[in-house]
């Protein structure tokens, strides 16, 4: 007598699909996280545009019969009839009377500031309210606040990305190493962290500003530098109570890999802290780019980046336009990243199912 | 002004004051200093706060931070400055001071009434030790720096001591007169350099009452204040009590002034006098601002440049560089248009040099008319505006011009000179504060095809690319003051350009200007001063050696309006001063 | 286990060791020493307002700032007239006696000068740390019951716009709103104590302290709690599923005993990781900008001033203080580890 | 009619939330309970028992199921109650015991801590009244040395001794319903005896009803007054034991019913030695204290010689404790050990990892707790693909894919299993998974610690026959470690008994089963074999 497969109504049968499609499909499943991650991707890739967005340059001009794309090209303002040859101030008055000419127009991105634009017009003190003019006011320099929110997102994003992928990825790696093999591993690279942490930061950071011209690159390299101790202690911790779990015992007797072993049986059980702190890794970059500012260690100056703005609003705590544009941005931000993490965990976690 | 003609030498007999240029204003037995009214009311308490903390109470020492005040209220010098002349002193702890002919040395007579909180009369002893005390590796660094060519001190008899010069100084006396007073048995007792908070013993008005270590410090009047109704002292601290309390933050410290935590603040922030002195207690009146003008020599603040550095060689460049700075958009969107710009290297002064030179002052510069540029016979010292009929645009197109004549000119939107090399250059700053200034200007320098950064570095690297003239461009003040003498050679002077540490930092190297910083520090006589300061002034003008900025010529003083004043100000001041003269109503 | 704690005690000496030395050698290539800091003090740079201070009737040769000669003697105060190596070995013999020297800066040695910061670093790191313990297990233990709910995401949104307010714009606003300078007068904005605290009587002592205590431990609190509720979350459900908590329930135990006991063990071990480096950072970093908005005088300030001051002896003597603290702290972690799940050890992977 | 029933369930249906939508587990189960009584839920695996008992307690995640009908117990209807109220009922008035005992303790409690809760709560005892409590109990579940056995922490005991201790968590509160899951599977049939004899003591003195889930029909047979048969979520008979084993209606019952081992080991040619095992020693030290001081030694396997020569079955058998699975860690080096293992001429102990890794494939073991021994994170796709992966074999993905249907095919369950995750599945399930993930890479040993305790007779005949066809087509050697003396009588050519971490006796199947000289031998055959015939010791019986 043959025997019955078990009770199953399963609605279709599935096979072939892959465990990273049915993660997604579970991704999608939160909705609250998979439409985070959609708003999160989409201000991301507006911001890859910035220029588009908001720009002192107009994207087009057309001047006397002739057509120029300022974003790409370079016009010295000789080119319309101006007396400089270095590039149009597309901004200046002169060149405006030259656009109110019949048949002269340029068109504007919506935004018609960049981040380091200098309103030369304003007629008010700066830090000056929204206006019409600047949507969302300007910074304590005359600079627009909007355009400076726009491309510092961009920059803390990116600059939050690398550090943060650059850090989880040194820190899973120490951690997963140390709490894996154990032993001698274990206690030599806890040695060296303890050495390494407690290197003096700032003073790197001073001696490395003494040598070398300040760049966003240089600082996410030094901050990478150190930024992953924290987490590898954290999956030190997972993975040395995951170590003893049957199931390790079990892959290793099939013959499995240390390395596999550690990144396909432990990690994936020793996510809770790397996944935990994803996100407040990205904001902890951006705060991290603030306190550097604050000491003039950070990104050299003209470069929008939102700690920049939140030093400002500290010094201009009446400017509430300053603080609370940036602190909505920095929310938003990272309660979309929470979000994500959250549904991130649940794809990950095989045994939640729905809510 | 000055500039009365005087005799050789000041007077070799005892007087009850001296000054730089041997003139006084008030006679012997004055009765007040005129800002000090003798009407005043004594009582009453003030509260005062500072920024930082405090962890000792000598204020003499190298390290740590002694608590505000301390050195006023609780130490006396030999002779108080008085604040409406230019460079006077009048005895207190000395009752009669007197210069020698040589200029080599000066003698003290102390006021036989003069005594130390403690009781105990003040001895030439003491006045002995102070010197040698302050001389000494125990104290700061500076006092030795400072008295250095003071080397001895001589006791005459009970009551005079003489205090000997090294070299002749037209200073030296007025600076002997200013070293406080210590007592001797209470350093004895209590080392000078001892850590902790013991109160220390002067002869000042005030003692020290309580201390909250760090945080608050109040001092009370002595009751048994010896000089009390002495001419130099009448009218002045009223105050029963003062209150010093600690804030760390300056937006706090403010926000805790219109809480009514305090009753007094000197404001040095334009935008904070603006925007952020409002509130109720401002609308009830209960607190008051009010700007008081000085005559304070608000000297030359202004970006330096660097001659050291060939793209700087060039004095038309630098005169580009002038005018590529926009004052007055930075003035009224920054500052709330509450500075003036600085139009001499001794702004808000009589030294400064007006209209066109004339008198002593020609004499002096025509002897140098062929080293010297045109513009010093032909124009008064003016300010780059951009007002109309100035205008931005006119002044940077003037900029290109000269730029041209020194043959930088811009090619594919960079300029760039005859090899071909990159104009390029980077603004240190010490402090964040004046990135917001630098943002536009650097803008203006870029419409010009200059590659420009700016940005701040921490102040001990700050500390060493200054000192090892390693910069292109910093923001600095050359202050100066109501007498200018020995600190010019080290602004201006060819020989301070090649030593690491001078202030000339922008390499000075002028036959001329060398010549003229000599005649101002031998100045004889304060016309003699007044002519050459006022030609260097204009030889330094015209050099472009930096981007003047401004100055403010009050104090913006806030205060709880309980306050009484005398009628009269003094003219060289600082708010602390002023507020001593001050009483409650 | 008495030999691996012996061994990681016995590894304390090295580590310290190349603490001080990496921290030594790094200070070494630090442009700008001490000296500079002094001078740049002496000249005032570094302040703040746009117009910088002039001569008010003073005698002005004092902004000439010092000549070479004492700018040698300055040299020879902190020691730099004689060798690194030489400096390192004597530091390194005085430190052996825990005798830390004087500070460059402050009129005091390197020890008094950290006691005297240590009540406000306690009281607001002990306030702090109790808190953010006391709201974020509880609050992750609940959230992680009632994942995906409306509590949950609400919650989670609250504790996050926390945590994304700077603390020192959350403490600036704060006292604004509560310092009495433009709203409500209703919390001191200064110190730890009032200034007559001592002649209070002791409920009234003990009142004013946590009077003041307010404002500085909600800035301080606020900004963390989202880390660690988040982390209590995910661990929690990383737990709440497995089949011992099956037993638990079906043994008829009551859902707080089911967490509090049975998962809290398990889900534990991330959250004593944190452990050491939160109660070092509590107690003994503080906050710079807490601090020095409240007027604190704590550690934060303190740390911060003396690397930006170069206050080496200072730098190097909490370092090798709070060095020791760490290693025994981090030793005690690890022990924890075992002490909580026994199945853990330290020994090489078979 | 309700004091008539202690426990009415009533057109229970279940879904379980998936990725793919509901899938329907139970359908219309209909059961019923009284006081004092003994029911058997017998059915096949996965035929949704567990599941109907933890639907009882309702202990199943609320939001990952959908539940309907009526679960009555003693008046109430449990899936209304409140919470608070099913506390008082759960542990206190019907108590389970859990089907996989390995993974259901709390890893971090010793089993003392966790077997006083109960007690604590229901009967608000102290901790020390507690304590001795539950020595006791231990003591009469037959776990020797009960006072230093109940500090220890649940790893720190063999499968069958954590049996026993969930089975004193269950009894400790004397409950009016006792589920009882599979709950002798990982015991020899002493103790499984003296389990039973104490359950039936606590039955006779509270009036305690029994749910027995069980696929023994044996045990079904000596102690359930009445049967529930289940397949595919539904029940399919019920009735008096009696009658349905003597006149079984349903065909899945009739199936259920043949399905016994039989047959004996085909008698082969014994190959030459594939493992030589000399001096064998494992001990684990007990530690206590903050310093973790080593204060005793538990040899667990001590001084073991055997030879299993290739091509041949060797059955391990032995009392509940006695270093079984112990020996088989040490034998594929999981577990550090001392002596020698000589596998094909080369010395195991002697080898590093590295050389050991390629080894691995021929060396292959089924966990005695399958559960534990699966990756939670990893689909059944992937934990059987594992090995594959491991040791290259099987070609491209595709290829290996369908080597891991077809084996799946081959253990009896549906291709469509592998896309599901570990806790998705039912005991015997996840036990066959486990026997699949060892069986595909075709290895020349395979350790199988009781591979078949949690399968139902039919599955069991199925996963035996696949064995000896295994072991036809490709000479494979197995180490067959269980306490169900029928099934080694029917596949082993030798067998050797453990006792205390020593092998006391070991010979030929025929010869040894024949014939037994050890005493505990001796023992352990009579009880087993007694048994069969029903005439030990039946249950008394309530008062049905
Ligand atoms: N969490 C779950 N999600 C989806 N399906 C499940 C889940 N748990 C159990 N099942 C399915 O429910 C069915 C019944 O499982 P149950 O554990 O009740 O079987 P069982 O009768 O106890 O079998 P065994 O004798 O093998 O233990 C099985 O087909 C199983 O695959
Ligand atoms: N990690 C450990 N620490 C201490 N003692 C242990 C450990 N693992 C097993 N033991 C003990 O070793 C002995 C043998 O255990 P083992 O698991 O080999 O028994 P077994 O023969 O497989 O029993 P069962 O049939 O119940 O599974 C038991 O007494 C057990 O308590
Ligand atoms: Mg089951
Ligand atoms: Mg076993």
């Amino acid at each position: 007598m043959t025997i019955q497969p078990p009770a199953h109504n399963t609605p279709a049968p599935s096979v072939g699909k892959k465990p990273l499609s049915r993660r997604w499909r579970r991704f999608r499943a939160n909705r609250r996280g998979y439409y985070s991650l959609l708003i999160f991707a989409l201000l991301f890739g507006l911001c890859l545009f910035a220029e588009l967005l908001s720009n002192d340059k107009p994207l087009v001009v057309h001047y006397q019969q002739g057509w120029y794309f300022p974003l790409l090209v370079a016009y010295p303002e000789t080119t319309f009839g101006g007396d400089f040859r270095t590039e149009t101030d597309y901004r200046d008055p002169f060149f405006r009377a030259r656009m109110a000419e019949p048949g002269n127009w340029a068109i504007f991105p919506p935004n018609p500031h960049s981040y380091d634009s200098i309103n030369l017009e304003l007629t008010r003190p700066v830090p000056a309210p929204p206006s019409t003019d600047n949507f969302l006011g300007t910074d304590d320099r005359g600079r627009d606040v909007l355009a400076r929110l726009i491309y510092g997102f961009r920059l803390s994003v990116l600059f939050g990305l690398g550090l943060t992928i650059i850090g989880t990825g040194i820190g899973i790696m120490a951690g997963a190493i140390q709490g894996y093999l154990g032993g001698r591993t274990d206690l030599f690279m806890q040695r060296f962290i303890e050495i390494w942490g407690a290197m003096p930061e700032l003073y790197l950071l001073i001696i490395f500003a003494a040598i070398f011209k300040p760049s966003i690159a240089l600082l996410l390299i030094l901050l990478s530098l150190f930024g992953w101790m924290g987490l590898s202690d954290y999956v030190r911790a997972e993975f040395l109570k995951g170590r003893n779990m049957e199931y390790v015992k079990a892959a290793k007797a099939l013959g499995v890999g240390n390395i596999k072993i550690m990144f396909r049986h432990l990690l994936p059980n020793g996510m809770t802290p790397v996944i935990t702190f994803l996100p407040f890794r990205m904001s902890g970059a951006i705060l991290a780019l603030t306190s550097l500012d604050f000491l003039g260690l950070g990104v050299p100056p003209p470069t929008p980046s939102l700690g920049e703005l939140l030093a400002q609003g500290k010094a201009n705590i009446m400017a509430w336009w300053l603080s609370l544009s940036t602190f909505l941005v920095l929310v938003g931000t990272l309660t979309l990243l929470i979000f994500i993490g959250e549904a991130l965990r649940e794809a990950f976690d095989p045994r939640k199912t729905g809510d | 002004g000055a500039g009365e003609k005087n005799p050789e030498l000041p007077p070799a007999q005892p007087t009850h004051g001296i000054s730089i240029d041997g003139i006084l204003k008030y006679p012997e037995g004055f009765k007040h200093f005129t800002y000090a009214s003798p009407a005043a009311k004594r009582g009453g308490e003030l509260v005062l706060h500072d920024l930082g903390g405090f962890d000792k109470m000598n204020p003499f020492t190298l390290k740590g931070a002694a608590p505000a005040g301390l050195d006023t209220l609780v130490f006396e010098p030999l002779a108080v400055a008085s604040l409406d002349e230019p460079f006077a002193a009048y005895g207190l702890i000395a009752q009669a001071i007197e210069l020698a002919e040589d200029r080599l040395s000066v003698t003290f007579t102390l006021n036989p009434a003069a005594r130390f909180s403690d009781g105990s009369p003040v001895r030439v002893e003491d006045v002995k030790f102070s010197l040698e005390t302050l001389k000494s590796s125990q104290a700061h660094p500076f006092y030795q720096h400072y008295l250095q060519d003071i080397s001895r001190a001589e006791i005459l008899d009970e009551r005079r001591i003489r205090f000997h010069f090294t070299r002749v100084n037209r200073e030296l006396h007025l600076i002997a007169a200013q070293i406080p007073v210590l007592s001797e048995q209470f350093y004895r007792r209590h080392p000078f350099d001892a850590e902790g908070l013991t109160p220390p013993t002067g002869s000042g008005p005030y003692l020290v009452e309580r201390v909250v270590p760090g945080r608050t410090i109040t001092y009370r009047r002595n009751p048994d204040y010896w000089a009390r109704d002495l001419n130099v002292r009448r009218g002045m601290f009223n105050f029963e009590t003062i209150t010093f309390k600690y804030f760390k933050d300056q937006i706090v410290s403010l926000e805790a002034f219109k809480a009514g935590e305090f009753d007094f603040m000197a404001i040095n922030i334009a935008k904070q006098w603006a925007r952020d002195l409002d509130g109720a207690r401002f609308e009830r009146g209960e607190l008051v601002k009010r700007e008081v003008p000085h005559h304070n020599n608000a000297g030359m603040q202004g970006f330096v440049i660097n001659t050291r550095r060939p793209i700087f060689q060039d004095r038309r460049v630098r005169q580009a560089l002038n005018l590529a700075f926009d004052f007055e958009w930075t003035n009224r969107t920054m500052f709330y248009d509450q500075y003036t710009p600085c139009d001499s290297y001794f702004s808000n002064s009589y030294l400064a040099a007006r209209e066109l030179p004339a008198g002593l002052e020609l004499e002096y510069l025509e002897k140098f008319r062929q080293q010297l540029p045109a513009e010093v016979f032909t124009t008064p010292l003016t300010p780059v505006s951009t007002d109309p009929p100035h205008s931005l645009r006119g002044n940077l197109l003037r900029a290109v011009e000269l730029l041209a004549e020194a043959g930088w000119r811009v090619e594919n939107g960079v300029l760039r000179n005859r090899q071909g090399e990159v104009f390029s250059f980077e603004i240190l700053l010490d402090s964040p504060s004046f990135e917001r200034v630098m943002a536009p200007y650097v803008k203006n320098l870029q419409r010009l095809g200059m590659r420009v950064t700016y940005r701040q570095i921490d102040a001990a690297l700050y500390m060493r690319r200054l000192n090892s003239f390693d910069f292109d461009m910093v923001v600095t003040v050359f202050g100066q003051s109501q007498s200018p003498g020995n600190e010019q050679r080290n602004y201006w002077h060819s020989t301070a350009a090649d030593r690491p540490g001078s202030r000339n930092l922008a390499g000075i190297k002028d036959p001329v200007v060398d010549r003229l910083v000599d005649k101002v520090i031998y100045a004889e006589t304060q016309e003699e001063l007044v002519a050459a300061s006022r030609a260097l002034d204009r030889t330094l003008w015209y050099g472009y050696y930096v981007v003047p900025n401004w100055y403010l010529d009050s104090w913006r003083l806030t205060y709880r309006d309980t306050f009484a004043w005398p009628e009269t100000l003094p003219l060289y001041y600082r708010p602390f001063q002023l507020l001593m003269t001050w009483w409650v109503k | 286990m008495a030999a691996y704690i012996l061994r990681r005690i016995l590894l304390m000496i090295p580590t310290l060791f190349g603490v001080m030395l990496v921290t030594f050698v790094v200070t070494q290539f630090v442009p700008g020493g001490p000296v500079e800091r002094m001078l740049a003090q002496i000249e005032g740079h570094g302040g703040v307002g746009e117009v910088r201070a002039s001569g008010a009737g003073d005698l002005y040769q004092g902004a000439q700032g010092l000549d070479e000669e004492r700018i040698q003697q300055l040299r020879a105060l902190y020691g730099f007239d004689r060798p690194p190596a030489e400096r390192f070995i004597t530091m390194m013999k005085n430190y052996l006696v825990f005798d830390f020297g004087q500070s460059y800066y402050h009129h005091t040695s390197v020890v008094g000068l950290v006691i005297s910061k240590l009540p406000v670093s306690i009281s607001l790191g002990l306030w702090t740390f109790v808190i953010v313990y006391g709201v974020c297990v509880p609050l992750g233990i609940k959230k992680a019951m009632n994942d995906g709910s409306r509590f949950d995401v609400v919650s989670s949104t609250i504790i996050l716009i926390g945590y994304a307010i700077p603390g020192f714009v959350l403490a600036i606003v704060l006292i604004v709103l509560f310092g009495g300078g433009s709203f409500w007068n209703i919390f001191p904005l200064r110190g730890i104590v009032s200034d007559h605290w001592h002649e209070l009587g002791t409920i009234a002592r003990v009142l004013d302290y946590l009077w003041h205590m307010v404002l500085p431990v909600t800035a301080s609190a606020v900004g963390s709690l989202a880390v660690m509720t988040l982390l209590t979350k995910n661990s929690f459900l990383e737990e709440i599923r497995k089949q011992y908590v099956l037993t638990a329930r079906a043994k008829g135990l009551s859902e707080k005993r089911v967490l509090y006991r049975h998962v809290f063990r398990n889900a534990i071990i991330p959250i004593i990781t944190g452990f050491p480096g939160s109660f070092i950072a509590a107690f003994f970093t503080g906050s710079l900008l807490i601090e020095t908005i409240f007027s604190l005088d704590g550690m934060g300030l303190l740390a911060y001033e003396s690397i930006m001051n170069r206050d080496y002896p200072v730098v190097l003597g909490t370092l090798y203080f709070f060095t020791i603290i760490g290693l025994i702290s981090r030793l005690l972690t690890d022990i924890s580890y075992v002490v909580v799940d026994p199945r853990i050890t330290f020994e090489s992977v078979k | 009619m309700t004091n008539q029933k202690l426990l009415n369930i009533h057109d229970l249906e279940l879904d379980f939330k998936t990725d793919e939508g509901w899938s329907r587990v139970l359908d219309r189960v209909n059961l019923t309970v009284k006081p004092g009584e003994t029911v058997a839920l017998v059915g096949e695996s996965g035929s949704g028992k567990t599941v109907t008992a933890l639907a009882i307690l309702q202990l199943l995640e609320r939001s990952a199921t959908r539940m309907a009908g009526r679960i009555e117990f003693e008046g109430l209807n449990l899936p209304e109650l409140p919470e608070r109220a099913l506390r008082r009922v759960r542990g206190n008035r019907i108590a389970m015991i859990f089907q996989e005992p390995m993974s259901s303790l709390n890893p971090v409690y010793t089993i003392g801590d966790q077997l006083v809760e109960p007690l604590m709560i229901h009967r608000r005892m102290n901790r020390g009244t507690a304590r001795d409590f539950a020595v006791d109990l231990l003591e009469r579940t037959g776990i020797p040395n009960p006072a230093s056995r109940v500090d220890s922490f649940p790893h720190q005991l063999s499968g069958g001794q954590r049996q026993r201790v969930m089975i004193a968590m269950a009894l400790a509160c004397q409950p009016a319903l006792l589920i009882a899951d599979e709950p002798t599977t990982a015991l020899d049939v002493t103790i499984q005896a003296q389990i039973l004899r104490l359950i039936f003591d606590i039955q006779r003195e509270m009036e305690m009803a029994v749910l027995l889930i069980t696929h023994d029909l044996n045990m079904v047979k000596k102690c359930a007054e009445r049967i529930y048969i289940m397949h595919r979520g539904r029940v399919v008979e019920e009735g008096q034991t009696r009658t349905i084993f003597s006149n079984p209606r349903d065909p899945y019952t009739i199936h259920l019913l043949n399905s016994v081992p039989k047959g004996e080991a085909i008698a082969r040619t014994p190959g030459p030695p594939l493992l030589t095992v000399r001096n064998l020693r494992c001990h684990f030290p007990i530690k206590k204290g903050f310093f973790r001081r080593t204060v005793a030694l538990v040899k667990a396997v001590d001084n073991v010689t055997l030879t299993i020569r290739e091509g041949s079955t060797f059955g391990l058998v032995g009392e509940s404790g006695s270093g079984k699975t112990t020996l088989g860690m040490c034998l594929l080096r999981l577990e550090q050990s001392q002596g020698s293992i000589e596998y094909r001429g080369q010395e195991l102990l002697d080898l590093n990892n590295r050389r050991m890794r390629p080894l691995r494939r021929e060396l292959q073991v089924v966990f005695q707790d399958p559960f534990a021994s699966l990756s939670p994170r990893l689909n059944v796709a992937q934990i059987i693909g594992e090995g594959l992966t491991a040791h290259k074999l099987g070609g491209n993905k595709t290829q290996r894919l369908a080597m891991v249907e077809e084996v799946l095919r081959e253990v009896g369950l549906p291709p469509e299993a592998a896309e599901r995750y570990p806790h998705e599945f039912s005991g015997g399930q996840r036990q066959r998974i486990a026997i699949a993930r060892a069986v595909v890479l075709n290895p020349r040993l395979l350790i199988l610690d009781e591979p078949t305790s949690a399968l139902d007779m039919t599955i069991q005949a199925q996963i035996i026959e696949l064995l000896k066809k295994l072991q036809q087509r490709h000479n494979m050697t197995y180490i067959f470690i269980s306490h169900d003396l029928r099934t080694v009588r029917a596949l082993a050519d030798e067998v050797a008994v453990m006792q205390n971490g020593r092998v006391v006796e070991a010979g030929p199947t025929q010869k040894l089963f024949s014939d037994p000289k050890h005493p505990y031998t001796r023992a352990l055959f009579a009880a087993a074999f007694l048994d069969s015939d029903g005439a030990a010791t039946g249950p008394p019986g309530g008062n049905g």
